[in-house]
């Protein structure tokens, strides 16, 4: 028999702890004959925001070392938009479908919210507070904990499904935001979002991005996103959903290691479309391998020597802590 | 469109940095239309991260075998890396992607070729010749040695154009086009253009195109990541008018579009 | 005639824009036999505390997509023992010899600079403020204006060579740190030390290195390192030293593009000990083929689109400004 | 030690993942010792980004050709590449590298090697027949065909074990130790012990040695970057002991080391 790999943030029940990240395969319908969504846990849809976005002027990508830069400007068709031409295909997914919403101020943050509960689509939120490519908002949401703060706690109220606050990890102490979004009712973190990089074009002089900044990618920033994840999961009490540079299936395995409950595919998807899949594969067999064969026993597992001892990480250690205490 | 794997069947150099790779596939893939790409993964590695989009020159449905075709240069990388793939290599590509070029009936097309942007252009004079329509073929490179594939181009007329004159007209290709324009007596609503190539070209030939009111496709290039529509990283600028405000993707409202409206100087 | 490659940090004049960076050939013996240092600006020594360390345990470093990450916890002889050890190498050295210290507290510091400006082996110090491996006291300063502040004000007044800090990428925002770098008198600042990053072993399920957090660096951290270059340029007067992820001669040109006067060498030599030289030889190139013919018009000269204008960055910005105001 | 280019003269798979790679140096490369490593570049790529080291499995001097032998198993990408370099590829290494071993006078030298371990040992058993020296040759491996090189063990005397008990002795190498170490009636004033192989092996070894005061002499292994000092980033942890405090440099103060000192159980 296999493994169950369900896995629970608040409310949401994964299959498993697999989703694709936003802005790699729009709203599911661009990828549906390269993805099989009945293997893996759930989308996350290309972030929304109030009003339709056309997007920045090109190039918006660049290829890096083992990474790409975007500068994509949330292309997106807006709430009404998003209603009207995605709702019904988010409705037909075999998966969860999880909708990223991000607002320029915390008015637009409450629309956003309210319209996306109101759909009915969704079985979850991802707050998408972490964009470089927005110009100075979404960095200001992101970088300050103040503002998230404020963002989640107008947000909390309007809605009932569980929010997930997604982080930028172009912060000095992650765990300061994590956290202001856990104290007001976030139900989960998610991390990271793009690094901010730039390429430039020694011959002509230019910088490749039209839009000079972007947002780095893929392989070269995982173990930048393994380390923000160790940070945060010994910050906060709440699920997190780590991401950043999964390209191998066994690295899914090492962030629910390093104690993410789920997991979000990105770039490396471009390239391996059959990348989450083959995620679920690994982390089954990682489950398989465990004497529980319970999934929540990989999760934060990660032995780490310390002195002559050796500790668990974030969530997993509070759990052993509490058996210890029972 | 389908993700598929194929196998190397032939990868040779045919001029110095240019190659032609010839893939097997397996029935799933759709039959291409011209101007269609693939988008391919050039090795298994994790670098170069990215697939990588070639135009089909061609493809191949004879007996069990079915074959892609693709005509590239080494430029970079990627490129690098599938130049040295031999036969036998399993590869996996995404295709056909994109939308090809569409000839009117009852018009000329005047296939005008840059450099290795023959690739697609080949593909179309043949489905042409197939359907027994006559056509133009304008072929335009640096030198002889890089014309690739005149020898195919059969039940059309060519004219030749090259930099140094080492063979046809010594000078750009541009000049053919007007030429034939004139000299052929077509008009917009007799004759249409379509044409890949740099896009230095691309963009003469369709300021030539919009202003004369002439029907001109061409077949864009740009960096691309998902190939299919979803991660909006290949916007093609427009200019001014009814549909300015937006970026079409390259990648599924292209590569092959209306010449005429793309705003060439903002493209990469 | 081959076109000068002279620049100028303060007092000190370099043969060229091209220095190895700190931590990575020693204090130059260790690499003589692989390097030319006659043909490149200089080299900054491995980092001096004040007291002897022997370094993190192992493993200390650990391969990851086109980078690395590395723990070594600046194992060095202390300042004594670089005095009695290394100083007559620094002596022997033909290219200029940049001092890294650092230290642990303001006390530490003001010591170190008083006794490698008496040395007389220096020409200039580096003043790391940033290093990621040696627990929160690197961290505290590198994170933190007012400590940057603290130390550059300590330091300031001990010594007339030029004072280079080091900055950490690891902040929100570094143009402060470096902003108040400038403040208090120092005469450059260099950027970026590593990014704190993690790797792990799934199927030891343990962290890889033996502190489990490292530095990465690499051609991974290109993309990062020029976006904080090009966000520090743009905030100082002073001259800024560019680094992370040079790979390629051509790398070091897209520096100077950004805006760096000269750009430190660092992990990628391991695997090419040439690649200092190299660079010279791709500045001199991208020099030679300016109509000038003058390095300092490579510098910043990064041509951005924007709106129709073109804009020029940091301080080539600034002088053409002074230009057509004169 | 010398950055030199050099070429590949051959390179073939020996066993299943196990190759032999042969590589041409200039006169510039001096006289390698049994023991000491070079530092390859396995490829002109970025990625993988850092040399790989290798101890030598010998050298040759042969008229104008100087070479050096590497044997490597394929684990990981950097082997990867290099079991893909064919005859004729440039790479470019640094070395000779490291200290080797070092054989006191009148003691017999007994050879311990474990699997791939085998290659210095080779090296080292070839210079002891040269200089006439009896030595003893213990080898395990899993299993017969892991068993490289014992054809060109000549002048010693050798003992061979497998897991498998495909050849010779049916479990560890260490358990041939134990039986020579009191069969032959050696003591540390007669014999000493030289060592490569899978770490947990080692440390057995070190164990045995140091229990008993028998001068013992590993080949160590573990991630490097600057294969010259200068980056720490190789440091081999002590027992305690009066040299415990610092953390030696495997690339130069390795790889070959007393055994008995390292601290096995905190090496990678
Ligand atoms: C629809 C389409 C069809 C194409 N058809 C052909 C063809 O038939 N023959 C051919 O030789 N080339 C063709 N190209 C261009 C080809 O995709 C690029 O030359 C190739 O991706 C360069 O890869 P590289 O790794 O060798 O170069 P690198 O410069 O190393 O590539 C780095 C990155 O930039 C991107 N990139 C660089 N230049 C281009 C470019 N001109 N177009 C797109 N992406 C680029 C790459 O995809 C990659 O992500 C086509 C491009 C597109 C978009
Ligand atoms: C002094 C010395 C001598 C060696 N001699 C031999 C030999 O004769 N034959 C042989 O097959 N192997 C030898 N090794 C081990 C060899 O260097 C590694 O197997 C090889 O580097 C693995 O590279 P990879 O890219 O294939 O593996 P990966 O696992 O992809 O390597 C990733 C990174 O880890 C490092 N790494 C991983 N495993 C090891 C290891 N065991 N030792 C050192 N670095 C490691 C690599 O250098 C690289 O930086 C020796 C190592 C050292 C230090
Ligand atoms: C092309 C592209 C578009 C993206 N768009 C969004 C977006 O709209 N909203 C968002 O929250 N994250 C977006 N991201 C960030 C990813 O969701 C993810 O956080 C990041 O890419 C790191 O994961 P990866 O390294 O696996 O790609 C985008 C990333 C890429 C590459
Ligand atoms: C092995 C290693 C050791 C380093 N040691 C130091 C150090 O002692 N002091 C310091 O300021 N930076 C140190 N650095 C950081 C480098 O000087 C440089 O800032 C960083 O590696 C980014 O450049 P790169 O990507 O070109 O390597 C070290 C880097 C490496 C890889
Ligand atoms: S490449 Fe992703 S939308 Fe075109
Ligand atoms: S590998 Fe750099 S000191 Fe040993």
């Amino acid at each position: 028999m296999k493994p169950s790999l369900e896995v629970r943030i608040a409310g949401l029940t994964l299959r498993n702890p697999v989703l694709v990240a936003s802005g790699i395969i729009g709203y599911g319908r661009e990828y549906e004959r390269l993805v099989d969504l009945e293997r893996i846990g759930g989308i996350v849809t290309k972030t929304v925001t109030l009003h339709a976005r056309a997007g920045n002027p090109p190039p918006r990508i660049c290829e890096t070392p083992s990474g790409m830069l975007n500068s994509i400007g949330i292309e997106n068709p807006g709430l009404q938009g998003f209603l009207e031409q995605k709702v019904p295909i988010l409705r037909e997914l075999p998966c969860a479908a999880i909708v990223s919403v991000e607002g320029e101020d915390v008015g637009e943050f409450c629309e956003l919210v309210r319209g996306v509960d109101g759909s009915g689509a969704a079985h979850a939120i991802e707050v998408n507070i972490s964009c470089p490519n927005v110009g100075p908002h979404g960095l200001r949401y992101s970088t300050d904990a103040g503002m998230a703060r404020e963002v989640m706690n107008a947000i909390r109220p309007l809605t009932r499904l569980p929010l997930i606050a997604k982080l930028t990890p172009n912060v000095t102490r992650i765990a300061e935001i994590a956290q202001a979004c856990e104290d007001c009712g976030a139900d989960a973190v998610s991390l990271v979002n793009t690094f901010i990089g730039m390429a430039v074009d020694a011959r002509a002089r230019r910088p490749i991005l039209g839009t000079v900044l972007g947002g780095l990618s893929g392989p070269a920033i995982k173990p930048l996103a393994l380390a923000k994840l160790w940070e945060t999961v010994q910050a906060v009490d709440i699920p997190v959903v780590g991401m950043g540079g999964i390209a191998r299936p066994i690295d899914a395995v090492e962030f629910l290691l390093t104690g993410a409950t789920a997991v979000e595919v990105g770039t490396a998807m471009f390239a391996n479309p059959a990348l989450p899949e083959d995620c679920v594969g690994a982390i089954e067999q990682a489950v398989a391998a465990l004497p529980s064969a319970h999934v929540e026993d990989l999760i934060g597992a990660l032995e780490v020597p310390e002195g002559r001892g050796v500790i668990r990480a974030g969530k997993a250690a509070r759990r052993e802590a509490g058996r210890h205490a029972s | 469109m389908n993700l598929v794997s194929c196998s190397v069947v032939s990868n040779h150099e045919v001029s110095a940095g240019n190659f032609l790779i010839t893939l097997q596939v397996p029935r799933s893939f759709a039959r291409p239309q011209p101007g269609q790409f693939v988008h391919l993964r050039v090795g298994e590695d994790i670098e170069p991260l990215l697939r990588r989009p070639y135009s089909l020159e061609g493809f191949t449905e004879r007996g069990a075998l079915r074959a892609v075709r693709v005509y590239f240069s080494v430029v970079g990388r990627g490129s690098g890396v599938l130049a040295r793939q031999e036969k036998g290599t399993k590869l996996d590509l995404i295709g056909p992607l994109g939308i090809g070029f569409t000839p009117r009936p009852r018009r000329v097309p005047i296939l005008v070729a840059g450099g290795r942007g023959v690739a697609p252009l080949l593909f179309l004079s043949r489905r042409l010749r197939e359907r027994k329509r006559p056509y133009v073929f304008l072929f335009g490179a640096r030198s002889r040695t890089d014309l690739y594939g005149v020898r195919e181009i059969r039940g059309g007329r060519l004219h030749l154009a090259t930099d140094d004159g080492s063979i046809g007209y010594e000078g750009s290709v541009l000049d053919l086009l007007e030429r034939e324009w004139t000299g052929a007596r077509h008009t917009p609503l007799t004759a249409e253009i379509f044409t890949c190539g740099p896009h230095g070209l691309l963009h003469a030939i369709s300021d030539f195109a919009r202003e004369r009111g002439i029907r001109c496709e061409a077949s864009l290039e740009g960096p691309m990541a998902c190939g299919v529509g979803a991660c909006r990283g290949c916007p093609v600028p427009l200019l001014p008018g009814p549909d300015s405000g937006r970026y079409p993707a390259m990648c599924v409202e292209g590569p092959v579009m209306d010449a005429t409206i793309v705003d060439w100087a903002r493209l990469p």
